[in-house]
Formats: C-alpha cells, structure tokens, sequence
C-alpha cells in the first residue's frame, strides 16, 4: 500500500488522531490538563453538546439539519422547571423535558418531510418559533429548578463518574448499536445515500424523516433536563448556539453534510475534540480575546489534517 | 404573558394619550424584565400607552427598532442602549424628527438626550472589589469573570474593579475569562479555571447569572470560595441569604424604569428635567 | 496511418489492478470498436486518454507525437472528445448552454453571452442529431434518450479528431440509432476518427471497421470486422462459447396475473392491459412514449386513475392502485429501475447493503439485522449473478456500470416477486451477463413469475417477449404476438399508426 | 395547464406571492404601513441584509455556504473604523473595509476548494477564527468612527433615497446581470448543478469556488463599512447571527441549498420578507415576547405556501 496512513483511512481514524494529538499537546503544556480530576470535569462540560450531536447525527445522516436544537433545549428546560415549581414529581419534570422535545422535534419532522420545506429553512424557522414560546413562557426569566431529586440528575454522581457522562455514554451506546446494527439505523443511511433508491426499494422515507427530527428533538429535551438540573434554574436563552457546536461535532467526526455516511462515533469525537479545545485554553489561561481565534485555527488545523488523508480521486 | 397591555385597547380619551418607545438592549436578563416591568407598571398608573422593542443586544437590529419608533411617532423614546457609540445616529434620527430621548442604564456619546438615568457601573465595580479586599483583609488569588466582550458594562464594571485591586501589592488576579453574561458559560468557565488554579479565594462575577453559575461549579468541586455578583436580583439575593454568595452589588432597574416614564410625562408636557438622574447602587450582604 | 497508439497501459485502483499491459491503436479514418465485459477496463482505458485518470505506466502516441495528457480540457484541445457512459450534463442548465459548456468563448463580448448566437449556433447540432427539442429547455426536462442526444451534440460541436463514444446507443431506440450511425458514417468521412463502445454486437457489425476485444484488464486481439463474427467475438471477450444470444424459452402460461384497466394520469392516457402467470410481456416504443411512467404508475411511483388487478401465487389478490412501492412490493412486485444511479442504487452503499435493502425485514429480528444472514445471502448473489466485485463490501460507486445493474436485479431477486417489471434491464450489461439475464428470465417464468420488460432494444425486445405491446403518446398503439410482430409493423404502431 | 398557478411555478413568483400577501396585511392591520416614509425605512434596515444575502447566494448556489459573514462583517468594520481614526480619507477607508472583507473571503475560499474541506467546516472556523481577530483587534472595546464623509455612507441619501439603499440596488443589478448573462454566473451555475460534469467540461472549478467566497467576503467588508458608518462605531460583536438571516434570505427567495438553481431576485425578495416582517411586528405592537414566535410561524407559512405551489416529482 503506497500510502501508510490507509489504515488510518479505512477505518476513518483521522479525527480520533486530531483528538489525541490536541491531547498529547496539552499533556506537554499543563501538568493540570492529564488528570482524573479534568478528564471527568471536561466529560460532563462535553456530555450535552455529545448528546445533541447524537441526535443531531442522526438527521444529518439522511441528508438534513437540525438548527432548532438550541431552542428546543431551551423549552423543554423551562417546562421541566416549570412543572417542578408545580409540585410535580421530579421523574416526571425530566419526563416532561423530553415529552417536549419529542413534539417539538416531530414538528420539525413534520414540517420537513411532509412539508417538503428544506429542513434548513424550517428549523430556522421553528428555532426562531420555539424560542419565541420559552420566552412567552418564562416571561423572559429564569425559572428556579430547586429539588433534591430533580438535581441529582445534573449535578450528581454514580460512583465516581458524573451522571451525566453516564447518561450520554447509554445513549451513546444505544444509538450506535441502532445505526450499525438495526433496520432502522440501515434505513436512515439509504436514506441520506439516495433517497429516491430507497423509497423504491419501499423505505416509507417520510417516516423515517420525521422519525430521525423526533429523535433529535428527545435528545435536545434530555440534554435540557440536564442541563436545568445542573443550573438549579431554566434559563430562557439556554441552548443558544448551540445548533452549531453540536454540528461542528457531528462534521468534525466526518459524518457527511449530504448524508449518508457517517456515523455516532465520529461525533463522540468531534464533541471530544471541542470541548478539549474550550477546556485547554482555559487551562493554558489564554487571553479571551485570543481564545477564539485560537479556537477557530485549531479546528481549521484538525480538520485539514484529516482532510489530507483523506482518499484521493 | 404580563406584557398585555390594558392600555392598548382603550379608546382614546378626550385628551391625547401618552405614548412612550421603551428600546431595550435584551429581554433575555431578568435585569432588563424587572427594567420593563417598572416602566410599565408606571405607565400603567398614568395611562400612558408603552411600546416596548428588544434588540437581542444587537446594535444594529437596536438602530432599526428606534427608526421604526419613529415611524410610530411616539411622543418620548426611552434608550437602553446596547452600545453607547452605536446608538448615535438613532437618537440623531430621533433628534430630527423632533422626539425627545432618554437613555437608561447605558449612556450613548452623542446626540441630544434630555436626560440620562442609570447607576455607576465603574463605581459599582469599585464596590465590589472594595468588598473583596476587605474579606481577603487584602491578600489572596481572585477570579473575574466578565460579561459579553464589547459592551459598556463589561468594559465599565471591569475598569472600576481593577482601579480598586491593582494597586493591592498582595491580591493578585490569577484567572480572567469572559462568561457573556451567561449562567451556564459561567459555570463552565469556572470549572476550568477550578482546574488549573488549586488556590482561589474570591470570584468576581460582571453580573449574578455568571457569578450563580460560578456557584455551581464551586459546590460541585466542594471548595469555600467568597461570591461576588452584581444586580442585585431574587436569585442571587436569597443565594447570598442562604449564605452561598457574599455579596451582590444591587442595581434597581424597576426603578431605572419607574423615573423613565416619569420624566417621559415631565419631557412631553414640556417641563425641564435634570441631565443626569443617578438610580442607587447598594452592596447586598447578609442580613 | 495511425492516429493513436496506446502501448502497454497499465492502471491501478487501490486495492485493484485495472489495465494491464493494455495496447489500443486506432486508425485515421476508422470506426474503431472497444469490446469487453463489464469491468473489463474499456471505461478506464478511455478515461485515461482524456486525462481523467492517471495511468501507472504505458505511453500514448498521438498524431504521430507522443503526448502526455493533463486533463479533459487538454484532451479536447488535442481535438480528443469523449462522449461518457454517464452523462456529464447539468440538469438546471439548458440544452444549449449543455452543448457549448466550458467553450462559450465564441459567444460571449467582455463576459456578456450572446444568447440568440448561442442558441441558433445549437439548433445545427441538434438538427444533425434529430433532437426536436428546443435549446432553451432545461436539461432536467429531458428523457434519458434525450439526454443522449444532448450529449452526442455535445461532443459534435468540440469538433473533434478523435471521437471517444461509450455506448452512446444503450439509450436510443432504433430510429435514433440509425440516425446517429448516419452521423458517425458523415464524420468518417470528414476525418474523423471513432472510439466504439457497445454491448450490442449487431451494431459493430453494422458501423465499425475494427475491433480490439479486452478481458479484464487485459488485451486480447484486434480483429478486422469483416474477418470475423459475432460468435468469436463473443468468445475472445468470454473467454468461453455461449450457445445462443436469445435463448428464449416458452413456457405455457398459467392463470390470469395482471390486469390494468383505464391507467391515466398527466402522461398516461387510458392504458389497459393483462397478463398471465408465467409470460414475459414486452413493451416497446419510441424514446418518451410512456414507458416508463407506466412502470412507476403500476408500481405506486406515480399516482394514477384507473384501476389494477393482481392475483399473486400465493392466492391473494389485489384491486386498486399502490400509493407506495412498499404495497407493490407487499403484494409481489419488484422493479429494475431504469436509471440505476439514480433510482436503483445507494452509491455510498456496499454490494452487500444495497442487496440487503428491500428485503431487509426478513432478515432480522425485532428490527437487529442478522450479519451472517445478510454476508450469506450477499455472496449467494454475488456468485449467483456473477457480480465483478472484490468483496461483498465493495462500494457499488466503484464497480463497472453492468455490475452495477446486476446489483440492482439481485436485490429484487431476493423479494421472490410473482411480478418483476424490468425497464430497460441489460442497458449497458455485456453479452455474456445478458445472456446470463435472459437465462435468469427464463428460470424465473418458469417458476411462474410474471415478467414485463421494457426495452429499446428492439432485438431483445422481439427475441424476449411473449406478447408485445406498443406504446405512443402514453397510449397503447399496438398489441403482438410472438410469432405476429415484424419490425415493420412494430415501427408503424410506435410512430402513432394504428395496427 | 391543470394547475391554474403553472405561471406563477414557473417564474417562481411563490416568494413575491409571499412577500405581497404580508404586504397586504400589514396595509389592512396599520396605517403607518403603507407610507414612503416607513418603505424608506425598510428598505434601508434590510439593506445589509440584502448585499449579505447577494453574496450568500452566489456561494450557495455552487453548493456551498458561508458562516462568516457576520465576523467578517465586524472585522472589516473595525478594521475601516480603525483607519479612519488613524486619519486615512474615508473613501481609503471604504476601501480598507472592502479589500479586508475580499482577503477573508479569499481565505475561506481557498481552504473549501484547495483544502477540500466541508464549507459548512470551513466557514465555522473562520467565523470564530475572524471574529477572534476582531476582538484582539478591537481589544473587545467600539472603535468610533466619526468622519463626515465617511458617515454619508450609511447615513446619508442620494435625493430621497438612503444611499445604503442605492448601493444595495447597485450591487444586485450587477450580480443579477453576471448570474444571468455572464459566463462566469453560469458556470456558477454549472458547478453548483453537477461539479463533476462541470470539471470534465474543462471548467476550472476550484478558481470559481474561491471566486464565489471573494465576492461573499467583498459584499460582507462592504455591509461592514455601511454598518460602521450608519452606527458612527464599529462594534466587535457586530453582524452577530447574520449569517442565518442572509441564508434564510437566500433560501426563502427559492435559491436551493444543493446549489445550481436560484438566484439574486429571490434573494431579495427574501431578505424583503425578513425585514418586513421585523417592521411590521413592531409598528403593530406586538408585545416582543411574542414577537419571535410569530415571525417564526410567519416564515413558515410563507414558505409553506411557496412549497405547495413547487412542482411535485
Ligand atoms: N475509482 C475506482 N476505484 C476502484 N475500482 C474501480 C474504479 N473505477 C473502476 N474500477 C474498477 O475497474 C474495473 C474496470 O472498470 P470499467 O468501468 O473500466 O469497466 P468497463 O469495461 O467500462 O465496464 P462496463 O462495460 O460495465 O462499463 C472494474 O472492475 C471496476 O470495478
Ligand atoms: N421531469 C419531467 N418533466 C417533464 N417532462 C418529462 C419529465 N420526465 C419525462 N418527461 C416526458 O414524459 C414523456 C414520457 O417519459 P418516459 O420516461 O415515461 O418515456 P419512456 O417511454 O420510458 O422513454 P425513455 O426511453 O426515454 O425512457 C416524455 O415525453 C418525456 O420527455
Ligand atoms: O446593568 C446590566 C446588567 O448588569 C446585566 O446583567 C447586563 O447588562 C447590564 O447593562
Ligand atoms: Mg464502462
Ligand atoms: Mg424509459
């Protein structure tokens, strides 16, 4: 083989490379960066953008995208609170959470697959929508979220591990075995590949479209559970660009924007890769206003590393 | 929601109704909710129509509001300037056509403006750091966390802060990062900087979202570490009763709202007000 | 005189040896046919004369000068055209801004094109081709046949010395055929010289004055067309003897299968139709007849009025029209599509997912695939239908068009239809493998399947069908027997004459 | 014709329905509406966003996008602002401004093209990377910008009409004229409509893919420039999420996200829609709360109706 990185490129290991070498140089500029301490830190500041790129995963992989994410958080972080400060039973606050983000993602499914709007557009449109109803909600503050149950979830631990590392590595993990190893996960890639083929070969497509926005949508309602719960309060801007972070972890994992190919792992990475990024410059106490910059050029770096091993044509 | 307004629905009474623009920089801050809700309750009580626009602290976006005030023809227009520069041309605009402003909260640096109400933010920055000094009987490591790079609060809260700590030979500022005025960027922030600064006796927060986020990352890595926010709102009020946060710097922006209107009635009846009305700053400690 | 000589080209994918030691020489003047299987490299070898590929070693010679060719615009400068097996066209675009793309030099002042220039200066080319459609029409509006057609225009005006065509006719009916032979004898005779593609042997011996024949990647032999025949032709590509080119067999045909009754939408008009159990039922026409539309109609693409009786073998029967393909393919329905990249593959996809696709219930449970199910049943096709691929987990994006189509059959093979209709089925697939297919017809109405084929292969068409409909305008002109149709009376009903 | 509404698909005058319908209402709903003063206004508030959207449509009809234009919006700004308090003329200053937006576009061009790297990627980068260099610029603080001549950029008028507003118009004939009659827009076109039929037609089609994000970049540092001068400051968070406007602009105008159809009509229909439903929402009063749930479902609607009326497959 002419090329020794062929390895790397069959089994798409750029970005797990760019993960480790943004490690490796960490490790070598701050003795605080290699410690358990920071590793469980930077996992549980990773777990809601990992759990929206999860999700997120999923609706770019039949070739759409989910902008509504953020806002979607946000609602379902409110109504969670809301339903608290209502006496409710804390299980079912976080049940609440995700009923919402259910809806509002199959609305967005809806929109996008029977509507025929493209999905960049009606998300857009419904993240503008969904943030304009938490505000009417919350009148425009905060919402107390006080409730020793209820706060477990956020804030608590399993041994020693985060509750909410654990809740995104079950996900995580379920949400592999779905696209790997499950009809539903074979129908979404045929999808996102060519979604004429597929309807012929009697995929229902508009099913599975709004199916992969519902997914999106429960797992943005979870991740603002978490997130309310970790806060003590709902936060009416809550989730506010986080639209972008969570795509930025999906492409970074080098899931493809047209769909198709691609997949959970690579997200999990690309969610790593930017949380590190966050964490180290915070670590190194670089000057904010050089963070961005600096956080900009590394992606910039690390994606076209991974770019250059890419199969030529 | 409680922005209906009774007001709006009733037939204009045999004299002309009041009507005043309220511009917001952001509706998105309790701070600004309360701003709002004071302006309007008095509005309210006087009968004055209150036309309130939120720029999502966006200069621009802010320009396009106070023009479209105008096209309105209110008789007053009340300025919570996102920017104190960017808002020139507006209240130029609004000059023009012969509707009187008042900013609140943020000044802008030129135009006419009849009057201006807010507090000191570079004192209040000052108080704050004040504050800290004397709790850390003035040695120690501190943290600051500023509010969104760019605007005047960050830059005035941060300027009044440093007056104050720089010249301390034994307080030094180990970590300063920007948190955007967010409780949840807040915590994160602070979580990193836990991390890399074992020695910490005292955080600084440009305003009590960030400085409650703060909160949460320092239970969470179980260290006693002395809270300061600014605002002053029910949040951070009962954080500092229950003896989690030291000290808040109180801001009143229902009032900032209330002296609004009220001098909006004074400007449209043609009365002189005051160019500078300062609303009271207050350290919040517990009780 | 030689006008190109290629020497002992050699070209490797990774993972795969191509071409080896590959010799092509082409004479001034000459129609020069290119034969081979499917995969057997004639595509690869034509994409590095026009500088799309790359070789690994070898030299071409052209014009007498030994060239070394950078890129497609390099190529065309040479006066080396190439006409490719997949169209290179922009669907949004329109006819004429297709044909002179990339040269619109001549028609354009400081930038600004010249619109009316362009257009008149595309009606010449589309006259010559027979193409009766305005040049202002987008692309995407255009049938597959008149794609084509674009396309051959499209390499008319480059005016080229050196014309490249891989298998320009797989989506002509005859009469455009004949026209485009036409075309080919005027530019011999102007100079030109012609690289011949095709799967369909009459052809070459109808229009090529040469052939060089490669199997897999190799060289074979370079023949004089007079000097030889389609049966040794046929076994230097093979490398063995195939018996007979229509091996049709007849089956008595079992009990009523299919019965359309008043099928209309916006290109349909008042279809009807029925078949039995066991036939293979041939529909024929003109490029835009309908065709097509009636397959998607049929197969619940497309909505439709009208009504649609199946009596599937297993007893169930069926009234009504499919709103999905999912209910056609509930009720026993499979379809080859005919545009196979766009409607038949998920080119991302390995040979093994795409064979999996339609079938996948039946190999899993509560909704996990079974791997080992799914690997057995992918190299039960792959062996089955001879697919040319180094893996089942190959990417069908890389596998020669007539494997590709293979693909295509064998994931609706594995439905176990009672009705499979097959638009434009061996377009593009080599001899050996249509043979292979027309075989594969034969076991499969045997079994009692029902099959309707749709062709434009008016060869295959008559040597395979039990019956004959013919199509006009989205209506059915003329209905044949087997034994009843000629050529004649074929052409008549498919120009609108009445039977 | 069985569609009595065939004309409209085929001018694609779904967008222009749209636009007039929330015309119409607004006219019905307030007086304040329908009156030059009030268009002026418009026109002028949507200007920005309308020579945005030019550029973003010629990216995104090669089948890209660009995330930056709001950084390089406020880095071309600061950058003029900066310039002029240098004492530079404020024409030399426009220019500043012009030639800063076109490096970075060119910056964002070269790596999608020769970097073969996402746009989406790409862009993301560059937008936190570029709005990084305009805090390190700006050291997070306005840089005021007041200079007679240059302040008659954005607040001046040619006769009645606001000069932003007589670039804007400027800018799209030319952009309209290039995209329909120019060689050049059409192998924009062609690029966007197949890459690779495009290349094999011997069209250089990495030289027009930096092409199409210079020009991006160019109207951006231009908007930039017109920003600064109308605000007299340039703000280092200016143009903040602009980006989703410009391309929501573009995509409500009918241009397709997968590039190779739409154009610069659209384009400015779209951004009209925008800045109308802004205006109108605020001379009708509605309480702000409400004001995004409502422009939301209206962008919805209006696309929904386009959609209704597109042609089916
Ligand atoms: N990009 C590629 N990567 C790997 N293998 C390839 C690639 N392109 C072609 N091949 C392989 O090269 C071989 C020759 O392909 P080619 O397309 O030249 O065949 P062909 O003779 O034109 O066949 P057909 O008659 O089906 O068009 C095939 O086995 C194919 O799978
Ligand atoms: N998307 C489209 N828009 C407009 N007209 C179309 C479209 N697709 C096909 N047509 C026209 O509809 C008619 C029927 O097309 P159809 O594809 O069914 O023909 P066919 O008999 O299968 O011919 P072919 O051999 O070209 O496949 C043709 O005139 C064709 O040009
Ligand atoms: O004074 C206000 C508040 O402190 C708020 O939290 C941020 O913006 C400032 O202007
Ligand atoms: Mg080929
Ligand atoms: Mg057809």
């Amino acid at each position: 083989m002419k090329n020794p990185l062929g390895l790397m490129q069959k089994y798409k290991l750029g970005p797990l490379l760019g993960l480790l070498l943004i490690c490796f140089v960490l490790t070598i500029l701050t003795d605080r960066f290699f410690t358990t301490g920071n590793f469980l830190n930077v996992a549980r500041q990773v777990s809601i953008n990992a759990l929206l790129g999860v999700g997120m995963t999923f609706v770019i992989l039949t070739g759409g995208i989910d902008l509504s994410v953020g806002s979607i958080l946000a609602l379902s972080g409110a109504l969670a609170a809301g339903s608290l400060a209502m006496g409710v039973d804390p299980i079912l606050a976080v049940l609440v959470a995700c009923l919402v983000g259910l809806i509002a993602g199959t609305i967005n499914g809806t929109i996008v697959a029977f509507g025929r709007i493209a999905p960049f557009v009606a998300t857009l449109a419904t993240m503008t929508l969904f943030r304009g109803a938490t505000l009417i909600y919350t009148e425009g503050r905060p919402i107390r979220a006080v409730s020793e149950g209820f706060n477990k979830l956020g804030g608590g631990y399993i041994g020693p591990i985060p509750t909410p590392v654990i809740i995104t590595i079950i996900v995580f993990l379920l949400a592999w075995f779905v696209l790997s190893h499950m009809t539903f996960g074979r129908r979404i890639f045929a999808i996102g590949g060519n979604e004429e083929a597929a309807r012929l070969s009697g995929i229902k497509t508009t099913r599975y479209k709004v199916l992969v926005y519902s997914i999106s949508g429960l797992l943005a309602g979870l991740a603002g559970a978490i997130l309310t719960s970790r806060l003590l309060s709902a936060q009416p801007t809550a989730g506010s660009g986080y639209e972008l972070d969570a795509i930025a972890a999906v492409v970074i994992g080098g899931t493809s924007l047209a769909g198709g190919a691609g997949g959970v792992v690579g997200t999990l990475i690309g969610a790593l890769i930017i949380g590190i990024i966050d964490n180290g410059l915070n670590l190194l106490n670089v000057s904010s206003f050089y963070q961005q910059a600096v956080k900009g050029l590394i992606i910039l770096v690390a994606v076209l590393i991974d770019r250059r091993n890419a199969v030529r044509r | 929601g409680g922005s209906k307004d009774p007001q709006a629905e009733a037939p204009k009474g045999d004299e002309k109704q009041l009507t005043v623009g309220i511009a917001l920089s952001t509706l998105n801050n309790p701070f600004f909710v309360d701003m709002k809700d004071g302006a309007q309750a008095a509005a309210d009580k006087i009968g004055a129509k209150l036309i309130v626009m939120d720029a999502q602290d966006d200069a621009s976006k802010q320009v396009s509001q106070v023009e479209d005030l105008i096209q309105q023809k209110v008789d007053v227009i009340l300025l919570n300037p996102t920017d104190s520069d960017g808002l020139v041309t507006a209240v130029a605009d609004a000059n023009k056509a012969n509707i009187p402003v008042i900013t609140l909260d943020r000044s802008v640096n030129g135009g006419t403006v009849v009057s201006h109400i807010a507090s000191d933010n570079v004192a209040g920055g000052k108080l704050a750091a004040e504050f800290i000094v004397k709790q850390l009987e003035g040695k120690g490591s501190v943290v600051e966390l500023e509010g969104i790079a760019g605007t005047s609060a960050a830059r005035d809260r941060g300027q009044g802060f440093h007056e104050v700590i720089d010249v301390q030979a034994d307080i030094k500022v180990v970590a300063k990062q920007p948190a955007d005025f967010d409780r949840s960027k807040g915590m994160s922030v602070m979580e990193n900087i836990l991390q890399s600064q074992p020695e910490i006796n005292a955080v600084f927060a440009h305003n009590d979202e960030m400085a409650l986020g703060a909160l949460q990352a320092i239970e969470a890595a179980k260290k006693q570490i002395l809270i300061v926010g600014f605002d002053g709102g029910d949040d951070a009020v009962k954080a500092v009763n229950d003896g989690k946060m030291a000290a808040t710097v109180a801001q009143q922006p229902k009032l900032i709202g209330e002296l609004g209107i009220q001098f909006a009635e004074k400007v449209a009846n043609g009365e002189n007000v005051e160019a500078n009305i300062p609303a009271d700053l207050m350290l919040v400690v517990k009780e | 005189m030689e006008i190109l000589e290629m020497q002992s080209i050699c070209k490797e994918f990774p993972g795969a040896r191509v071409l080896n030691n590959v010799n092509l020489s082409v004479r001034k003047n000459e129609i020069h046919a290119l034969l081979g299987e499917n995969g057997a490299g004639k595509s690869t070898l034509m994409k590095i004369l026009t500088g799309i590929y790359t070789m690994n070693s070898g030299s071409i010679k052209y014009q007498g000068q030994q060239v070394n060719i950078s890129g497609p615009k390099h190529a065309e400068e040479l006066g080396i055209v190439m006409i490719h097996q997949e169209f290179n066209l922009i669907p949004q675009l329109s006819i004429a801004e297709n044909i002179f793309l990339g040269n619109e030099k001549e028609f354009t002042t400081l930038g600004k094109i010249n619109w009316r220039a362009l257009t008149s200066a595309s009606l010449q080319y589309l006259n010559q081709v027979g193409l009766k459609v305005h040049p202002k029409t987008q692309v995407a509006d255009l049938s597959v046949g008149e794609k084509q057609l674009t396309e051959i225009a499209k390499a008319l005006s480059k005016q080229a010395k050196l014309l490249i065509m891989d298998e320009p006719t797989a989506a002509l009916t005859e009469t455009e055929k004949e026209k485009l032979f036409s075309i080919m004898q005027s530019l011999v005779n102007q100079g030109v010289s012609i690289i011949y593609i095709s799967h369909r042997m009459e052809e070459l011996f109808q229009i090529c004055h040469r052939v060089t024949v490669l199997r897999d990647g190799e060289y074979v032999a370079t023949q004089d067309i007079p000097n030889t025949t389609i049966d040794k032709l046929v076994a230097l590509m093979v490398g063995r003897e195939v018996s007979e080119r229509f091996p049709k067999s007849t089956t008595t045909p079992g009990d009523l299968l299919l019965q359309i009754e008043n099928f209309s939408n916006h290109r349909l008009n008042n279809i009807n139709l029925q078949m039995k159990a066991g036939e293979v039922v041939g529909i024929g026409g003109l490029m835009g007849a309908g065709r097509t539309e009636l397959a998607r109609a049929i197969f619940g693409l497309d909505r439709v009025s009208g009504n649609l009786k199946l009596h599937s073998k297993d007893g169930t029967s069926f009234s009504g029209t499919f709103s999905h393909p999912q209910d056609a393919i509930r009720h026993g329905l499979a379809m080859v599509s005919e545009d196979r990249k766009d409607q038949g593959l998920v080119l991302p996809f390995s040979v093994k997912e795409n064979l999996a696709l339609p079938t996948l219930n039946s190999r899993s449970k509560f909704g996990v695939i079974k791997h080992k199910a799914e690997n057995e049943m992918a190299d039960h096709y792959i062996n089955l239908l001879r697919i040319k691929t180094q893996n089942r987990e190959q990417k069908v994006i890389s596998l020669s068009g007539g494997n590709q189509q293979k693909v295509v059959f064998g994931k609706w093979l594995e439905t176990h239809p009672s009705l499979l209709i097959l638009d434009e089925p061996t377009r593009g697939v080599d001899v050996g493998a249509k043979v292979e297919i027309y075989e594969l017809i034969n076991s499969l109405t045997a079994q009692g399947l029902g099959i309707i084929l749709i062709s434009s292969d008016l060869q295959e068409l008559m040597g395979m069908s039990d019956r004959i409909y013919v199509m006009y305008e989205g209506r059915i002109t003329g209905h044949f027997s087997r034994n009843e149709v000629t050529e004649e009376a074929f052409m008549g009903c498919a120009t609108g004459g009445v039977q």
